[in-house]
């Protein structure tokens, strides 16, 4: 990445970070900077510019990783393992962040930090479908097989998601937007029932994390190559 | 069809070994006799809900299942056989072969669970017996779908044993999940039109995760 | 009898990026017996896997041709026979079903069953056709493999460690078949034996040594 | 003693080897979150009864040690390193390192899985902590002295033919019933001293297994 | 040096009432080499085994004693050394490894590393030593069991096979082996191999023939 980039994604994400945590909430805004209370969620609203995000990113993460999974299988290039763990293991990490600001969201919105709403369940079921890749990828040492294995695993796996997006809510009612018991139907951001002002900085938020997402894979990407590349001369001498 | 004989050989291969060493049916009846005896056990003199009982009913099968199939593809790859099979058919027929073969294991195993389960435990009262047996059979038909591509995997893995279920069970939850589901039905004594969207979302998964094991059997198959 | 050829281009094999093979090129026809030799651990065994078509070769390519039409890599299983540490029966079955299983599986014709039993004699374990195979002693199963191998009569046939387990009686069953074998296809041949590569008409070392 | 010594050894070699296979470890984990999600999810909405709780409880420890334990004499029968053993160390030292072994496994893994069903199952709630910790441990003892002996039997068992439920159904259910009753005990607040009467049945359940094991072992694992 | 004799008198083994081996005695003391010959299938592995204490025989018994006074049944196996195709190294531990197991689980004295390293160089496998068994050769493989088999320099040696899977380096060394066990005690082999037989000073041929 350029380093022009890395800047512009820092100040930016700075700035975000700044606007979702110190813009005040307010009934009736009154300056350009004020954000108003969105009806059932009132100042708590303001995780939507981080949890929402990151939860995006996790899903662009763990497709990412599917893809080269699948791009390995027709290649046989070692290279696009590396890439399809990298972004696997990104994907965790902002998995469980994303669980873990939801998790804080529920317990001031609902009472409680785990109910098992369906998002939590597939949420959830995200961190055990990637505990299990690793743990699978831990049990293979041998390089080529470990990445044919794994992606075969991950395609897997990705074929199963559209069911829990078609199972679960027959199962159980939640309280996320979108679920079963939801009588308003769609929540504030699919309605887009933010003020404009919000929706900005939500949107800026979400193009912030998505490149922060990008930056550390490539990073990822190259701490990996080197590592192994290490890891050869090592075992040749 | 040449892959039709050579899959039905293999089926047959499978069941008269299963027949000779017993391995599979040993372990299987193990875990359904004991696990059904602490549950009758520890129910004792109260009666769980219905909820409850539907869920263990598919616990014990998922265990069952677990504990049977891992070693359809483990015994070929720990006794050196797989080369030759390798060697003898072509990818596709093992594959058809080893899920057949596993989706009778399965069926006769959680038949046997259901039976039990029905006759033994008083509080589990079944009053739509077709929705029941559907269940039961495109249940079973869903977890030989997608173990045996995992139980193909786990083969090639250092560490076999306990690696199964944790591969397994991200991927066979939304199964059981509509199968307690439909269970549920069949307790309430839904008609059966009521359990079509079950059985749906079985049949899909079912073919869904065939169709692609077929796809990627032969990289996990071949070295 | 069909002409074939069988070539191998430039494969090389990679083990967690150690070299075990590389650049290994030949071109064999019918009427060949072709030796691999080398030290313990340079390779042979591998580079027969990857010659069957049952391990990937990190790089390079196998072609097998039957009366000039290349043959493609999963429907060239049927012209191959493969005798090999690596490769066993099912124990639980006896001599006899595995052979039926074989060739029930390879679709074989009918007269599979004499052939069977011709084999069967001419390694000496038809007496123990009904035994199975986990009782067998270690040059027992040897010639059981062989068996298995032929039954299908392979264009190519490949051998690894041919003359391992075996007594002198199975030694000559095998060098018999090898020189039948020599003259309706290619044999193919992994050894350290210097009494077995007398048979070769070429001979491949393998020279990179211990790894 | 030499024989501690051997013994120790032993050990040693399984317990690395475990690591080795680091896989098996980190695997049994993932087993563990696996089973205990899967109970989340079928109690659900609803509260269940403490004795249903209780009786998941173990049968969620009894599945893992069965997937860990059944392997420790099978793995060296299948990969022909038990003629090496044989040869080197006397069959006591053999299975006491193993029986060491073993209940360092479970002891770890029925701990793992009980503070987890403490933490998050919340309707599970223990009142006497010295019961239900001293049920963990005799209960890990326990099984341990009796699934040591069974492997060795399974290992030499599935060439023969014979039906090991049948061998091991009899042996394991007193024992998994005494801990579900000690566990209750726990849960009810009982004194340690009303738990008295169910120790004694571990202890004396698996001093009596080892002493039975430690004379027929060397049937067992000579040929 | 100890006196050391190994008798046996009558072993008898059947298996499901087949009747392998019968009435096999024989006596032996230090500086012989016992060659046990037959062929594929008359009983040699199942002979050793059992002189080795590993397998019961149906009747019959073995006695070995060291300088005069009777050393009993589980106490011999300090004393033998055994290579054999049934007896393998533990896979997911280095070569090293298993040799310090060994080492440890016989109580070895402190010298034994030396010895080890020794016989790692002498058999042609010190750089594969902290290598995983998994990934040895099939020749790796005999040549780590040599060593294992060597290192607590048994008063009696059994090999099962010698020669199989070995190059012509391995059978050096083994052979090299063979003969220093010679002069230091009993050696026993098992073996088809007409030049392995040149080794012996004594040749045991089980003739009952195929069952
Ligand atoms: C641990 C898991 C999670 C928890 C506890 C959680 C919690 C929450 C809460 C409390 C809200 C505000 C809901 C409201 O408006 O009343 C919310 C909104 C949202 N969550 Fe989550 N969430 C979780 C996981 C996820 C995941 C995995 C995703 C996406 C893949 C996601 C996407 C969203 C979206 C898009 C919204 C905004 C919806 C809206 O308000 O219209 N969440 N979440
Ligand atoms: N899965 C593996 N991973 C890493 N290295 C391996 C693997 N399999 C084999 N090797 C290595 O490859 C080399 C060649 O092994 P191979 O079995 O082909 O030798 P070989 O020539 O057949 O020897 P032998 O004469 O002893 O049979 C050896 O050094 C071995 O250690
Ligand atoms: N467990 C068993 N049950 C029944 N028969 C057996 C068993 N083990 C071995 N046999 C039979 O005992 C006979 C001798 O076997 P053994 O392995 O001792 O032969 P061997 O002389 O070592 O042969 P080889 O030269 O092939 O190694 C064989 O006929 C074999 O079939
Ligand atoms: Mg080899
Ligand atoms: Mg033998």
């Amino acid at each position: 990445m350029k380093t022009w980039l890395k800047i512009a994604v820092s100040v930016w994400l700075t700035g975000i970070i700044i606007a979702g945590i110190a813009f005040p909430m307010v009934k009736v805004p009154q300056t350009w900077y004020e954000f108003p209370f969105i009806p059932g969620l009132e100042e708590k609203a303001r995780n939507i510019i981080f949890h929402v995000p990151i939860s995006w990113a996790t899903v662009v993460a763990f497709a990412m990783s599917m893809i080269y999974g699948i791009i390995y299988l027709r290649k046989k290039d070692i290279d696009y393992d590396l890439r399809s763990v990298s972004s696997a293991s990104l994907g965790l990490l902002l998995c469980i962040l994303a669980t873990v600001t939801g998790a804080i969201w529920a317990k001031f919105n609902w009472g409680s930090f785990w109910n098992w709403d369906p998002r939590q369940t597939s949420i959830f079921i995200l961190l055990l479908i990637y505990g299990a890749y690793f743990v699978l990828r831990s049990a293979i040492d041998e390089e080529e097989r470990r990445a044919t294995l794994s992606s075969v695993y991950s395609i897997i796996a990705g074929v199963t998601v559209p069911f829990f997006i078609f199972v679960m809510p027959r199962i159980m009612s939640g309280l996320h937007p979108g679920s079963l018991g939801d009588e308003q139907g769609k929540g504030p951001v699919l309605e887009f029932k933010m003020a404009p002002n919000m929706l900005m900085v939500f949107f800026a938020s979400l193009i912030g994390f998505t490149v922060l997402y990008f930056w550390m894979y490539s990073l990822k990407v190259r701490q990996m190559r080197i590592e192994r590349h290490v890891q050869q001369i090592t075992e040749t001498h | 069809m040449m892959i039709i004989s050579t899959s039905y050989h293999i089926f047959v291969k499978e069941f008269v070994s299963e027949f000779r060493t017993r391995y599979a049916l040993n372990a299987l009846l193990m875990f359904v006799v004991t696990t059904l005896s602490i549950i009758l056990f520890s129910i004792g003199q109260e009666s769980p809900s219905i909820d409850v009982l539907s869920g263990t009913l598919w616990i014990v099968i998922f265990f069952s299942a677990m504990s049977g199939l891992s070693r359809t593809f483990v015994a070929e790859e720990e006794r050196g056989t797989s080369l030759t099979l390798r060697l003898l058919v072509n990818a596709s027929s093992v594959y058809i072969g080893k899920l057949v073969y596993n989706f009778a294991l399965i069926l006769v195993l959680s038949v046997i669970i259901a039976v039990s389960y029905v006759l033994f435990i008083t509080e589990f009262t079944v009053k739509t017996f077709e929705i029941f047996w559907l269940t039961i059979l495109l249940g079973s038909a869903g977890l030989a779908s997608a173990s045996t591509i995992l139980a193909a995997i786990i083969a090639k893995a250092n560490t076999k044993g306990t690696l199964f279920p944790v591969l397994a069970f991200p991927i066979l939850l939304p199964l059981l999940l509509t199968c307690i589901n439909a269970t549920k039905l069949a307790t309430e004594g839904a008609f059966l039109v009521e359990a079509v969207k079950e059985f749906q979302i079985l049949i899909s998964f079912t073919v869904v995760m065939i169709a692609t094991s077929f796809l990627v059997f032969d990289f996990v198959w071949k070295d | 009898m069909k002409k074939l050829t069988f070539k191998s281009e430039n494969i090389a094999k990679l083990y967690n990026r150690r070299i075990i093979l590389e650049n290994i090129s030949f071109s064999l026809s019918d009427g060949t017996a072709f030796a691999i030799t080398g030290k313990n651990g340079s390779g042979k065994s591998t580079l027969v896997k990857i010659l069957c078509g049952v391990l990937s070769p990190t790089r390079g390519s196998v072609e097998f041709s039957v009366g000039g039409a290349i043959v493609p890599y999963p429907d060239y299983y049927p012209h191959i026979g493969l005798v090999s540490p690596y490769l066993n029966m099912y124990e639980e079955f006896t001599a006899e079903e595995n052979l039926s299983f074989i060739a029930k599986v390879r679709s074989l014709e009918r007269e599979w069953q004499e052939r069977s039993n011709m084999l069967l004699k001419e390694f000496g374990i038809y007496d123990h056709r009904k035994k199975e195979v986990r009782y067998y002693s270690s040059g027992m199963k040897q010639r059981l493999k062989y068996c298995a191998a032929l039954l299908h009569q392979p264009s190519l046939l490949v051998l690894d460690e041919p003359s391992s387990n075996l007594d002198s009686y199975g030694i000559d069953a095998v060098r018999k078949f090898m020189v039948l074998q020599k003259q309706n296809g290619i044999l193919m041949f992994a050894t350290n034996d210097a009494e077995d590569l007398q048979f070769a008409d070429r001979v491949y070392s393998i020279e990179i040594g211990n790894h």
